[in-house]
């Protein structure tokens, strides 16, 4: 038998018609589909058993409830916890994005240290023993004091070990973060001379005169205030928003006050002109008759009055008079201040201008208006021991005179040799938040050792020798206290969600192994066996309530009770105004850094919050600047041109965006961009940090960084 | 080398002259099956299509072959059911471009699905409501139907025709041939339609939407119109290409002169019947949904007005009166011109039908969307364009296409 | 070309084409033939493996970590819900974990090889028991048990079959492509099945559905 | 099924007050990470970008100090089509019978394991509410951890789409079913993005029951194949007959006609007739 081309021919067909009557062909075909629809590299997530156990965000100052869904104690989803004080349910995107913060891929994953610009794992012995060193090396020195230390704020019991650590290692050097808090506490401690905690009753106001504050776009606490907006509708609440650019917040009130860029406390100030002139002020609050009201009453009718204010804030003089009546008419007036999200601080005039309009409306620790909180931590803290060269060290003078990091950061830029040789970071990230943020980078890589706390290689801790890295808040426990704007007293407790993925501590507990690794009185000053024992002795006080229920909500809140005096002379201070840095004539337009509720600004957005992002702020790696398109006809612009923008502090290549709710000849770039981590490609190396692009302005009363804004050009690329 | 496949008394190149050339092709024909395999394997992200553009550059290929193979449906109804006898010079031409131009469609289609393997779901799981099911049920049948056209010709292969077997089986083929002619017109009547449905049923895209007959939208017979009256014009159009580059005459004008006749009259009727539907479309079907007709082609880069100059005008109103005028349609110029013309006006309302629909915006405060294939794309469209060239060459060399050619050759 | 082509034409086709056709002519008879043969020797291969390798290709066989004695169990604690039930928000529990087992498997308490290899590799380990579900539904399936047995009323047995009457486990068979348990395809290859316990494809839901509520049912009835 | 469910079928919409909404993106986010949708590296392209709630910004054209600004979220409408058969633009177009019209609910439902990815729907929504996966979903190193059991993860390939949480409906019967009730309760079954809102501004529920507040909120009209009564209500695109079951609240006029497309003066016209209609 001949095999020809007709054999093969039988061959096929029969194969074929052979397994045509099998089952083969229809079940392969089947489960070739099924297959598709299993594929092995498209996760199953594991079912199981549902539960919810609760917590707080400590995201932001806001320390919203929240509660974690899980499957079989696999935490799935965030969600607000129902009933809690601040957020009722309800929550923001970062803090339902918090489970992407757990499993971030830049989250340092175990101890390290840097040699040579290369990082290595280490153990926590090892790392512990070579930031000993290094601190001990300084303290045998007699240089104690060269050791500094920041943190976000000086809040709670973690922040406390922290200044403790500062304390018995002898330095002075303890700085927090500027925040509007801060500033608030300055003004009101310059104004009345007491130290409060201010809190705004906005939800039971009637009308909410707000100069720059991104109410709704992550002030204070931000879904407290999302849920005051939205009684707005239902309890006749006003907003009146004063603003150059038509934020969300400017969107959402029922007036919009577009007043030039920095002419916010004039058009505060010109109001309170026109409330004194027509006697439409509160006469029970005002000493009429004391002479630095009637300094401060002369200056804000004649220096501010209605027709000299129209030429300094673009506003005429009619609206300006109507929104003096408006407050006046209002039964529950309250202004505010705090620019964007008030993460950080401002100019003291401002807030002063604007507390002297609640002052004049007599709503000071009234219901529906403005409260000076008397908050009791609660902590009691064991005696320190300060051996000699910490005694010396700590009797040294402080770096700066102000408790500010910017100022910190000028100091050793200014030196030729670093003042500050060995720096702690615990929750701060001044390489990336603080203006002029290339300065202040530079300035990190001239102090010889940094030690961070950070749960993530941001870009503070990109620049550290040594890394303890810190657990995120959802697998630890920790008190925390609202330290947002809000009129309530809140102590929580956060609790570990989940066992700690990686090699990580809790930074009370690392702050007590270092002072353990130090030996000698710096050991001895912390006598705790771990974190938890010593947050379960320091907060004594309330301990039982805050382990038992998760939180201590004090109510009412107490109030400070006695105003002794009310001066508002720091207002006749000229020098106060701050102006935006550059000259006109080189740089014709100003530059506004604006908040958008949808970025962050220390620790980058998580992979969901930056999908949110429009893609008229954020395309590709591009960042976006908004113009009016009168402007931009000006300058022959169309959208999505790129251009060159420049400062005096720096300059970057950005993109276009024409909005016609921004005032023609300002520019406004979204915060919370440009975050260099490589491990987190979701976020890390987007558009440009605004925060590099813009100086700090020192303020002239408090010393905090007042920089609203800086003159700048553009030019095409 | 090859002669012994070479129909008797045919003139063909020399087999190396034929391979050079299909080599050049196979080499863009490799292209496509490397810028498919990316697609089947890594997925559609290969594309520039995106959640605006779910159907775009070959969905548009896929509709206009089919448009254009539409040829294959309307000569074989001329022929086999209206008894058009002269077209039979040109019918095997005909069929051989429909079986391209439709394995082309399937192959496209198989391409374009997010999920091959599941691809069958659609004849499994069928949803009777679907234009797409009618298409793909239509499109399949009238592919298997081509396919027998297509086997009497390759059986009439020198070397095979010789199987005693095969010869009969051609034989037989043929007479019953009438049968599936008819059976392969009713199928194509529906899914060119049914395609013309595609987008006519959208009433979620007002620039789509047509009102209709009982199920059907203007659309699905416009569509189905438009396929047998362009449908010769492309036939026309490649019996022209393919006399040009063997540089042979190889069918009688009287023949071509027929087709294009028929094909004009066609085109004339189809352009009434879709200006009638444009002013309508333009008069009371837009307004009622609250767009005026600039609202379509303005604000945006490239859809303007004059594409709907350009598709109604210059495919079809130009074309059609060449086509019925005696003395321009016997000016092979003249002629040229028209099926020229015509063949791209049917791809252009292919594509206004699919591309253009993705473009508009429909929510007042949405934007249009303009999109540019990536090179994945491109290489995917052409290479049904590739594969047709080689198997109508093939067709052309080895079986014997054109019926006239040896009559021609001897009068030459 | 076209004088190339003539050239062709007037060559030797015609010699060639002789040639060919009696060979051909030689080959026809034997080749049908052998066709033939090969035919029906590839349909044999083809029809016999389809039928007899390939079901058994498809499924590899995998081993329970243990045997585990329904029938014993259920005599001991009584019926299914006493291990398989509800939690209180109205899912289902499904296979028990060990936290469930070990309240009265703390220690040995019978003297079966399999227990004491329960109790010493998993109890005492306190690991979880990587049992193969017999009926495990793929993920995309959101299947209701409150709404068949509390709301329906219908019995284990009528998709479990007599499960819970086995003192032995049997191989799990797991399918090669899919990664699915045989018992949803069903042991038959063509899918056929003669009690309702049989098969646990969709077509057997959409089946029973039908006869008892007069309609298949939405995707997302039981789809998630 | 049809006819036999209609009777005491549920509707389940969506009212959705603009002036409340303020455009901070917590809906897109708890319905992300309640849905297991993935990300990628890049999502600034927004027509490539898997969000089944997408916050679009309107302005009202007007020039500088004129301007407005409105954030309307857009989930998927679960339309009812024309005459609210249930005859959905993109059910009716599905050649797979891959998303279905729930007559007992009145969701549309997307499954991916049906779905072969022809993509038809997504040409047929004209409120790009469905998404194509373009790529394998891919989690960074561990996230895939936080993947919730209730929602499948989808393979390249397939459309997907909001489902108004229907797992969540799922397991608030599954809870009903055990406790022998029959009836879900309104604050039973809320979508995530409801209940993350922190405005308050999304409300869910049984437009064909009188006691849940979309009820109350949008007065449907049954005549009309749930058109809005409340005047200051609307529905995108009302005029396709597309009849979604997401309504929006908004005090201003220029915010409830860019809900639309009117032709020029028209809007005013139906605006005259509106008023007296409800005189």
């Amino acid at each position: 038998m001949k095999v020809d081309r007709r054999s093969f021919l039988g061959l096929g067909l029969g194969a074929a018609a052979g397994v045509a009557v099998t089952p083969a062909t229809w079940k392969l075909m089947d489960d070739s589909s099924i297959w598709t629809q299993n594929w092995p590299w498209t996760p199953v997530p594991p079912d199981g058993e549902v539960t919810f156990e609760d917590t707080v965000c400590t995201l932001c100052s806001g320390n919203c409830g929240i509660s974690v869904r899980k499957i079989n104690g696999r935490p799935v989803k965030i969600e607000g916890t129902t009933g809690h004080p601040v957020n009722d349910g309800g929550v923001c995107l970062h803090g339902i994005s918090a489970l992407q913060y757990l499993y971030d891929p830049s989250r340092v994953k175990s101890p390290m240290i840097k040699t040579d610009d290369t990082w290595k794992e280490v153990s926590w012995e090892k790392a512990l023993a070579h930031a000993a060193e290094a601190l001990g090396n300084i303290r045998k020195a007699d240089n104690a004091n060269a050791i500094a230390c920041i943190t976000d704020n000086d809040k709670g019991t973690v922040s406390g070990l922290f200044k403790r650590l500062t304390t018995v290692l002898g330095s002075n050097n303890y700085y927090t973060m500027d925040t509007m808090e801060k500033a608030w506490a300055t003004t009101i401690d310059a104004v009345n001379g007491v130290k409060a905690h201010v809190g705004f009753d906005l939800k039971n106001s009637d009308l909410i005169l707000s100069f720059g504050s991104g109410f709704i776009e992550g002030w204070g606490a931000p879904v407290y205030n999302f849920q005051v907006n939205a009684r707005r509708k239902t309890h006749g609440i006003k907003l009146i928003q004063v603003e150059p650019r038509l934020s969300n917040t400017a969107a959402a009130a029922d007036k919009w006050v577009p007043a030039k860029p920095g002419t916010e406390a004039d058009l505060a100030l010109a109001i309170c002109g026109v409330l004194i002139t027509k006697g439409l002020y509160n006469k029970k609050a005002i000493q009429a008759d004391d002479p630095s009201f009637k300094a401060f009453a002369k200056m804000a009718q004649e220096k501010y009055s209605p027709a000299r204010t129209a030429r300094t804030t673009g506003i005429d003089v009619a609206s300006i008079q109507n929104l003096a009546m408006a407050f006046a008419d209002a039964e529950k007036p309250v202004a505010i201040a705090g620019r964007g999200k008030g993460d950080s601080a401002g100019s003291t005039r401002e807030f002063a201008a604007v507390y002297a309009l609640n002052c004049l409306a007599g709503n000071i620790n009234a219901p529906g208006g403005f409260w000076l909180m008397d908050k009791d931590p609660a902590e009691v803290w064991p005696s320190i021991e300060m051996d000699a060269m910490a005694t010396q060290g700590f009797a040294r003078a402080k770096f700066v005179e102000t408790d500010t990091v910017d100022s910190l950061m000028a100091k050793v830029t200014a030196s030729a040799k670093s003042p500050v040789e060995a720096l702690l970071v615990y929750n701060a990230n001044p390489c990336y938040s603080l203006k002029n943020a290339k300065a202040v980078t530079e300035a990190v890589k001239k102090i010889p050792f940094v030690i961070s706390f950070s749960s993530y290689m941001d870009e503070t801790t990109q620049l550290a020798d040594v890394v303890l890295p810190s657990h995120m808040f959802l697998e630890r426990r920790e008190d925390v206290s609202l330290t947002g704007p809000v009129p309530l007293d809140i102590t929580a407790l956060t609790r570990p969600m989940v066992s700690p993925l990686f090699d990580t501590r809790h930074p009370g507990d690392s702050v007590l192994s270092l002072a353990a690794a130090m030996e000698g009185s710096v050991a001895a000053s912390f006598p705790w066996e771990s974190y938890d024992a010593c947050l379960e002795a320091v907060k004594a006080p309330v301990w039982k309530a805050l382990s038992e229920k998760g939180s201590v909500v004090k109510e009412p809140v107490s109030l400070v009770k006695k105003i002794e005096r009310m001066d508002f002379s720091l207002l006749l201070n000229d020098t106060a105004v701050v102006a935006a840095e550059g000259d006109e004539a080189t740089y014709p337009l100003v530059l506004m850094p604006v908040d958008n509720i949808r970025l962050t600004g220390e620790i980058a957005a998580s992979p969901f919050a930056v999908k949110t992002v429009s893609d008229k702020v954020l395309k590709g790696t591009d960042s976006f600047i908004e113009i009016n398109p009168e402007t931009a006809d000006q300058l022959r612009l169309s959208q999505g041109d790129e251009v060159t923008l420049t400062t005096p502090v720096g300059s970057a290549i950005v993109k276009v965006n024409l909005f016609d709710g921004i005032m023609p000849g300002v520019l406004a770039m979204a915060h919370g961009l440009g975050h260099t981590m490589a491990e987190n490609p979701y976020v890390g190396g987007k558009g440009v940090n605004v925060n590099a692009l813009v100086g700090p302005v020192m303020d002239a009363i408090s010393g905090l960084d007042a920089a609203w804004g800086i003159r700048a050009k553009i030019s095409r690329v | 080398m090859d002669s012994a496949l070479i129909p008797k008394g045919a003139n063909r190149c020399p087999f190396p002259v034929f391979a050079t050339g299909i080599a050049v092709v196979g080499v863009v024909l490799l292209w496509g099956v490397y810028a498919m395999g990316l697609c089947w394997i890594k997925g559609l992200n290969q594309t520039n299509m995106n959640d605006y553009y779910g159907f775009a550059l070959w969905i548009w290929a896929d509709l206009a072959v089919i448009a254009i193979g539409g040829g294959a449906f309307f000569t074989g109804l001329l022929k086999y059911v209206l008894g058009i006898d002269e077209l039979k010079n040109i019918i095997n031409l005909a069929v051989v471009i429909g079986f391209i131009c439709y394995s082309s469609a399937l192959l496209i289609l198989a391409i374009d699905i997010g999920q091959p393997l599941r691809g069958w779901f659609i004849f499994w799981h069928a949803n009777v409501h679907s234009m797409l099911t009618e298409v793909a049920f239509c499109l399949s049948l009238y592919f298997s139907v081509l396919t027998i056209e297509f086997i009497p010709l390759i059986l009439e292969n020198r070397q095979v025709d010789k199987v005693p077997f095969f010869h009969n089986l051609s034989h037989n083929m043929h007479t019953a041939m009438a049968v599936f002619a008819a059976t392969g017109a009713f199928l194509s009547c529906f899914h060119q339609g049914s395609l013309g449905g595609v987008a006519g049923v959208l009433y979620g895209r007002p620039f789509a939407f047509r009102e209709g007959l009982l199920i059907w939208p203007w659309t699905f017979f416009l569509f189905t119109w438009s396929a047998a009256a362009y449908g010769p014009c492309f036939t026309l159009l490649v019996a022209k290409m393919v006399e040009g580059i063997t540089r042979k005459k190889l069918i009688k004008d009287n023949v071509i002169h027929l087709l294009a006749k028929i094909s004009g009259w066609m085109i004339t009727t189809y352009i009434v019947a879709k200006i009638i539907d444009t002013i309508y479309w333009i008069a009371v079907t837009a307004p009622s949904l609250g767009f005026s007709v600039m609202d379509f082609y303005t604000d945006n880069a490239f859809y303007g007005i004059w594409i709907l100059f350009a598709e109604i005008v210059l495919g079809g109103i130009v074309p059609a009166v060449i086509l019925i005028t005696k003395k321009y349609r016997e000016n092979s110029k003249m002629l040229l011109l028209a099926i020229i013309l015509g063949v791209l006006g049917v791809c252009l309302n292919r594509w206004v039908m699919v591309l253009q629909v993705m473009a508009v915006p429909v929510m007042s405060f949405d934007t249009w969307a303009l999109y540019i294939p990536s090179w994945q794309e491109v290489a995917t469209t052409i290479l049904p364009v590739a594969y047709g060239i080689i198997l109508l060459a093939l067709a052309y060399r080895y079986l014997p296409m054109f019926p006239q050619e040896k009559e021609l050759s001897t009068e030459k | 070309m076209s004088e190339l082509e003539e050239k062709t034409e007037n060559g030797s086709t015609d010699s060639l084409e002789m040639g060919v056709s009696e060979e051909q002519k030689a080959e026809g008879d034997s080749g049908i033939g052998a066709g033939v043969l090969f035919f029906i020797a590839a349909f044999a291969v083809c029809f016999l493996s389809g039928w007899l390798l390939f079901p058994n290709l498809l499924y590899s066989k995998k081993e329970q970590p243990f045997n585990f004695n329904h029938a014993l169990h259920v005599e001991e604690m009584g019926g299914c819900d006493s291990c398989h039930y509800f939690r209180e928000d109205g899912s289902f529990a499904g296979v028990p974990k060990l936290a469930q087992c070990v309240d009265c498997h703390a220690e040995v308490m019978g003297d079966t090889e399999d227990e004491a290899v329960f109790v010493a590799e998993y109890v005492e380990k306190e690991k979880e028991v990587p049992w193969l579900i017999y009926s495990e539904q793929p993920d995309c399936v959101f299947f209701s048990h409150s709404a068949h047995v509390v709301g329906a009323q219908m019995d284990c047995v009528s998709c479990h079959g007599h499960i819970g009457e086995s003192t032995t486990m049997k191989p799990y068979e797991e399918n090669r492509i899919t990664g699915y348990s045989r018992d949803i395809w069903g042991k038959n290859i063509w899918g056929f099945k003669k009690n309702s316990w049989d098969r646990m494809k969709m077509d057997d839901c959409a089946e029973c559905h039908e006869k008892e509520t007069g309609s298949k049912g939405a995707c997302f009835q039981c789809h998630k | 099924m049809t006819q036999q469910n209609h009777g005491n079928a549920h509707k389940f919409g969506m009212v959705i007050d603009l002036d409340k909404c303020t455009g901070c993106g917590s809906c897109m986010v708890a319905c992300m990470s309640e849905n297991n949708v993935p990300f990628k590296e890049d999502e600034s392209n927004k027509k490539d970008s898997i969000t089944w709630m997408r916050v679009y910004k309107l302005t009202n054209g007007k020039s500088f100090p004129d301007t407005d600004v409105c954030y309307l979220p857009r989930p998927c409408m679960h339309c009812g089509g024309k005459g609210d058969h249930g005859h959905s633009p993109c059910v009716s177009v599905c050649p797979a019978t891959a998303t279905d019209y729930d007559y007992g609910t009145g969701i549309v439902s997307q499954i991916y394991t049906r779905c072969f990815g022809c993509r038809y729907c997504m040409g047929a929504c004209p409120y790009h509410a469905r998404f194509f996966n373009w790529w394998d979903p891919k989690w960074p190193e561990g996230m895939e951890e936080y993947l919730s059991p209730d929602v499948s993860p989808r393979m390249r390939g397939v459309v997907e789409k909001c489902s108004f949480c229907f797992h969540r409906y799922q397991a608030a019967k599954d809870k009903a079913y055990l406790e022998e009730r029959d009836t879900v309760a309104e604050e039973e079954y809320q979508t995530a993005c409801t209940q993350a809102c922190p405005s308050g501004a999304i409300t869910f529920g049984d437009l064909n029951n009188p006691d849940h507040a979309v009820h109350q909120l949008v007065n449907p009209d049954p005549h009309h194949c749930g058109r809005p009564r409340n005047p200051k209500a609307f529905r995108l695109l009302e005029r396709l007959e597309t009849n979604p079951k997401v309504y929006y609240i908004s005090e201003r006029e220029w915010v409830r006609k860019a809900g639309d497309n009117y032709l020029d003066g028209e809007w005013e016209k139906a605006k005259m007739k509106k008023t007296k209609g409800h005189e």
